[in-house]
């Protein structure tokens, strides 16, 4: 084919294709052209997203702009990063979140770190539909396939059910990471030193992934069989091992894991950010398969795959360690000072491209105007009501709300023996930092319709509703990563949406006080019925520096409950509840706004209780409202509970629904926990004491062996019908 | 209704990584039992499959194995046998 | 006393292992699978993962190792103790140094949980809290190797509420004649307070135990 | 030496509970295909084995079924093919 026909078949635009032309000031030639169309593809250049991504704040991060970043504690870095595999998954859910795995875990080992734990935030369709329950039931066991095989504990994650996702699920994956401050290593190569690509055989599999996943999912992509790959988590483990024990070797320069556009995208990276040439040798790539052709080879997506730049004196060094490890190894080129990329197959020069053309590709801008959706849906009011009796039964056999035992016992999140808490404990999942004393808490969140109703507020929002998610335990928060999952950006809807929550989302980072260390975008999540809830989903990393400070999120018998902050009020906006959605379908109204000040101030005040041991147990105020913190908190301690929840005329929203800013706390000595929340000036109500066996409030009672019978079990229930 | 019997064998596409068969090669070069074996693996099953008449019950087959037993994104299935029970 | 931990390309628990060896003050090494000089350890472990990505079934492949052919020799000769965690459990009865077999757990799935265990073991405590993470650990046994277990007293843990479906709620076997352990919940999981839990501990002492009145006697 | 190829196919001994069956019935009877389909899961291989005879390929082949494919407390195997190349 010629080149010009070529472009528009790999989905290069005539604009994209002058520009190229412009660059290189000649024609491309084909194999350049399937280069371009990788790397100039949404899922590799971020064409849409860029030039919005750098508003978020990054300083304080470390590694910020490599494979994944980071936050300092101590002599030790923990790196993080979130990832989808939203695309892949929806076409074959086991391989799709195993190898979505894969390639976290990838991008934290190029760091040099010890991948320590995995989290993920998965969305499907309604778990009564068919087709969404094979999808779920596919994807954890694909995260529980992988993520076990590796010894990387799982150890928390969200998982939620909404019709919005039901073509398009959702599956975005989170690696943590543990180095030594001073063995971090960068993606950026120095001329003079050897290329050598260190793991499993380069096959025809992953071929054309990342512009796969630049695209709408139709019936169409269920054939699109190479671009999935299959994961091969044993061979990962190995290659763990090797690339940790690799590392460790002075004379390795840089390291670069294979993503998306494998060995393009990998190597011209290195070259870009060293800012040296490169001459790879492409008929030196150990191959999987016979006749595979340079842009195959460049393209093949291939898993469990590493690139390092080593000086002359390390390369036998490096060889020797795969060779203990059985690994396959090759010297595939050499880092240059001529500054080019350059591409040879049997000594012939077949690609000769600047570094720059390729990594950095266009930039463009979005719609940013209102959609009338926006003003239709705040407007929109809620008027039906339920018997409160069965909305509480309601609400806490809702698979949103109900326990995800079914989901994480699946999942491996002992082993390291590093899990301080574990899934279903907390709100954020706990990981015992043994080198330094502390405990790093993780939490992965999201709040799809809130963002949804309104984008840069429901930003904020997210954020803090990640944040109060770690201070609630005690921890602090320090650094943030993401994935913005969207639909298609170059629609008007989409493109305010993201705009506007990326500003919320960083404006919520900047008034945290937190850095963006990483993230990852996903767009094109919407079919021709369908389009995904705008969804970041938030990955908070935070910190207490002995495991003794950890506040529970358990209850106990014979403690007093207070809710602190913000209570509802008439005219409190609760709009993107959850149980407007679960019991009518209703997603309207407007939001409730973050007041930051108070943020930081709960924030505050929770620490000092936490340093004065006068609160044992609290639980933030999120999904499920008022009712479900308390219920939460007292399922955790298999007590019950006695008081008042109601504060207004209607009920449900008293109870169920979301507002910011508040936590609802429990303590043995309430006299001197009150004393001191009026010293300070905090807004709080005493809401009741825990019991055994009961559960009753505002002149309601409940079946309480009933309640936790439905929320332990509705899930499973569901799967196992 | 009548019913019927059936093998099934699901394997990998062409062009597919098979670890599990490359786990199994390995080993055996290794032990020194077979140096180049070149396992593939797949799965089997046997099922009982209702329908009116064969053509009914084979429409259904082929359903059962494209959509539950194999996915057509990477697998490739071979009905090895069907009789009538 | 020295301890060996065997390591496969595939485990991924050696070095949890290691940590709680180690915590007991033991002198601790790591024997990759390759070799066989396995003498000179007075314990060695199995330790749990995915030998060889536990590919055809949990512990196959891994029964061909070098270290693992080893350990007859190691059993009969040395008579050191030989624990074999999760994935070294279905390594030694793939390798039929413990009998009968393990198998995919009857839902299907892998479970991780803290389970409660029944120990039948003298100076440790009746009842325990072990995690176990095992996608295949369904024991299973004919009737008569059944029948030989329980003449022999083997069944040294038992499930209280059987999460995998194993005959007669096993969870793990003592070997007393041979000194060979294999369990598929792991106590080196419970004994950093940090984590939670801390009844792993008596599972070490024990062993450490039964081996330092064997140091000191051979002394 | 002359080089074979061969497929095996590894099922559940009678009276061993084959769970991944269940689950796939499971799945059927949610998906309305199928209401009962007593489906049986078991393993396919193919591999090459290589002997200076016939007769001494096929007693390797033996060995590699024994000891790698299967595991006979649990496990029968069957040589559905096995061809020269
Ligand atoms: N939403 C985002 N927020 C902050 N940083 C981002 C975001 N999306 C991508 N990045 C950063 O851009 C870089 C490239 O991202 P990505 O293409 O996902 O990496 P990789 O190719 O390693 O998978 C990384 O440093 C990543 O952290
Ligand atoms: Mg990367």
């Amino acid at each position: 084919m010629k080149t010009m026909q070529l472009y528009k078949a790999l989905g290069l635009t005539d604009s994209e294709y002058v520009e190229i032309l412009k660059r290189l000031g000649r024609e491309p030639n084909e194999l350049e052209t399937y280069l371009f169309s990788a790397m100039w593809s949404e899922h590799c250049g971020y064409k849409h997203s860029r030039k919005y991504l750098s508003i978020f704040p990054s300083g304080g991060a470390v590694s910020h702009g490599e494979n994944a970043g980071g936050v300092q504690i101590g002599e030790h870095v923990i790196v993080f990063k979130v990832e989808s595999h939203n695309h892949p998954s929806a076409v074959e859910p086991f391989q799709g979140a195993a190898t979505g795995i894969g390639g976290i875990v990838r991008d934290i080992l190029a760091i040099g770190a010890r991948p320590i734990a995995l989290l993920d935030s998965l969305k499907f369709g309604k778990i009564t539909n068919n087709f969404s329950k094979h999808i779920f039931d596919g994807v954890v066991h694909g995260i529980s396939h992988y993520g076990n095989c590796i010894g990387v504990p799982t150890v928390g994650g969200e998982v939620a059910f909404d019709e919005a996702y039901t073509d398009s699920p959702l599956v975005n994956v989170m690696c943590v990471g543990i180095v030594r401050k001073d063995k971090i290593r960068s993606a950026a190569a120095e001329a003079g030193n050897v290329v050598i690509a260190v793991g499993s055989h380069t096959g025809r599999d992953g071929i054309h992934g990342a512009s796969f996943a630049s695209k709408e999912l139709n019936e169409k992509s269920k054939e699109d069989r190479p671009s999935v790959q299959i994961g091969d988590p044993f061979t990962k483990k190995v290659l763990i091992e090797a690339t940790l024990e690799i590392l460790e070797l002075q004379e390795v320069q840089s390291c670069q894991d294979f993503g998306a556009a494998g060995l393009l995208s990998s190597s011209s990276e290195m070259a870009f950010k060293g800012e040296c040439g490169i001459d790879l040798h492409l008929d030196k790539v150990h191959l999987r398969e016979e006749g595979m052709q340079p842009w195959e080879i460049m393209l093949s997506e291939s898993q469990e795959r590493m690139l390092f730049v080593v000086k002359q004196n390390g390369v036998d060094k490096v060889l020797k360690i795969a060779e203990k490890y059985d690994i396959p190894a090759s010297i595939i080129g050499e880092t240059t000072t001529h500054g080019r990329y350059r591409l040879f197959w049997h000594g012939k020069n077949v690609a000769d491209l600047p570094p720059e053309s390729l990594a950095e590709g266009p930039k463009y801008a979005i719609n940013e105007q209102e959609p009338i959706y926006i003003k239709q849906y705040a407007e929109s009011k809620l008027t039906k009501t339920t018997p409160i009796k069965n909305a509480v039964e309601k609400i806490v056999s809702d698979p949103n709300f109900a326990s995800k035992k079914w989901v994480y016992r699946q999942y491996d999140h002992t082993v390291g023996t590093r899990t301080a808490i574990k899934p279903g404990d907390a709100g954020a999942a706990g990981i015992w930092i043994h080198e330094e004393g502390g405990v790093v808490g993780i939490t992965i969140d999201s709040n799809p319709r809130q963002v949804f109703l309104n984008p840069y507020e429901g930003g904020r929002y997210s954020i803090w509703e990640a944040c109060r998610n770690l201070i609630s335990g005690g921890f602090e928060p320090l650094g943030m990563t993401n994935c913005l999952n969207y639909g298609n950006p170059e629609k008007d809807e989409v493109a305010y949406q993201f705009v506007k929550s990326v500003e919320g989302l960083a404006q919520g980072c900047k008034e945290a006080g937190i850095p963006v260390a990483s993230g990852n975008v996903s767009f094109y999540n919407e079919s021709p019925e369908r389009r995904v809830y705008p969804t970041p989903s938030i990955g908070i990393v935070g910190y207490v520096d002995s495991p003794k400070k950890m506040v529970k999120s358990s209850f106990n018998a014979g403690e007093t409950l207070i809710l602190i902050g913000k209570d509802i009020e008439e005219t409190s906006n609760v709009g993107g509840s959850l149980y407007q959605r679960a019991f009518y379908d209703f997603v309207g109204g407007k939001i409730d706004v973050v007041d930051a000040k108070l943020e930081l101030q709960l924030k505050k005040i929770l620490f000092s209780l936490r340093d004065s041991g006068f609160i044992s147990g609290c639980v933030d105020v999120s999904e499920g409202g008022l009712f479900g913190a308390v219920f939460e908190g007292v399922k955790k301690a298999n007590t019950g509970f006695i008081g008042n929840l109601i504060s207004i005329n209607d009920h449900e929203k008293a109870l169920f629904g979301e507002i910011t800013g508040r936590y609802v706390i429990s303590t043995g000595n309430s006299l001197i926990v009150e004393e001191f929340l009026k010293l300070n000036g905090v807004s709080y109500r005493k809401l009741g004491k825990c019991e055994d066996k009961k559960f009753e409030f505002d002149g309601y009672s409940f079946d309480l062996a009933k309640l936790y019978d439905l929320y332990d079990n509705s899930i499973d229930l569901e799967m196992n019908e | 209704m009548k019913k019927y019997k059936a093998d099934i064998i699901v394997t990998l596409k062409k062009g597919v990584r098979d670890p599990q068969g490359a786990a199994v090669d390995t080993v055996l070069k290794r032990t020194g039992i077979q140096e180049i074996a070149q396992v593939q693996t797949g799965k089997f099953f046997t099922l009982d499959v209702t329908g009116s008449d064969e053509t009914n019950a084979k429409a259904k087959l082929d359903t059962i194995c494209r959509e539950v037993l194999s996915n057509p994104v990477l697998e490739s299935y071979k009905v090895e046998r069907f009789v009538e029970l | 006393m020295k301890a060996g931990i065997i390591v496969f390309p595939g485990t991924n628990c050696d070095i949890d292992t290691e940590k709680a060896c180690k915590y007991f003050g033991w002198e601790t090494e790591f024997i990759w699978h390759d070799d066989t000089e396995l003498n000179k350890y007075d314990i060695i472990f199995l330790p749990g993962g995915f030998s060889y990505g536990d590919y055809i079934r949990a512990g196959r492949l891994a029964k061909f190792s070098p270290a693992v052919m080893s350990l007859k020799d190691y059993v009969k000769t040395k008579r050191g103790f030989l624990v074999g965690i999760c994935n070294g459990f279905q390594i030694l009865c793939e390798t039929k140094l413990l009998p009968g077999i393990l198998s995919t757990n009857t839902n299907t799935k892998f479970i991780c949980e803290e389970v409660e265990l029944e120990v039948n073991h003298d100076g440790f405590p009746k009842s325990v809290k072990f995690a176990i993470a095992h996608g295949e650990g369904r024991y299973i046994a004919d009737e008569q190797t059944l029948q030989g277990i329980q003449a022999k007293n083997m069944i040294f843990l038992r499930y209280k509420n059987n999460p995998n479906g194993s005959v007669l709620d096993i969870a793990g076997l003592y070997d007393k004649e041979n000194r060979i352990i294999g369990m598929m919940p792991h106590p080196e999981r419970g004994v950093f307070s940090e984590t939670g839990n801390i009844d792993g501990k008596y599972f070490f002492e024990m062993l450490n135990k039964a081996l330092t009145k064997e140091t000191v006697a051979a002394t």
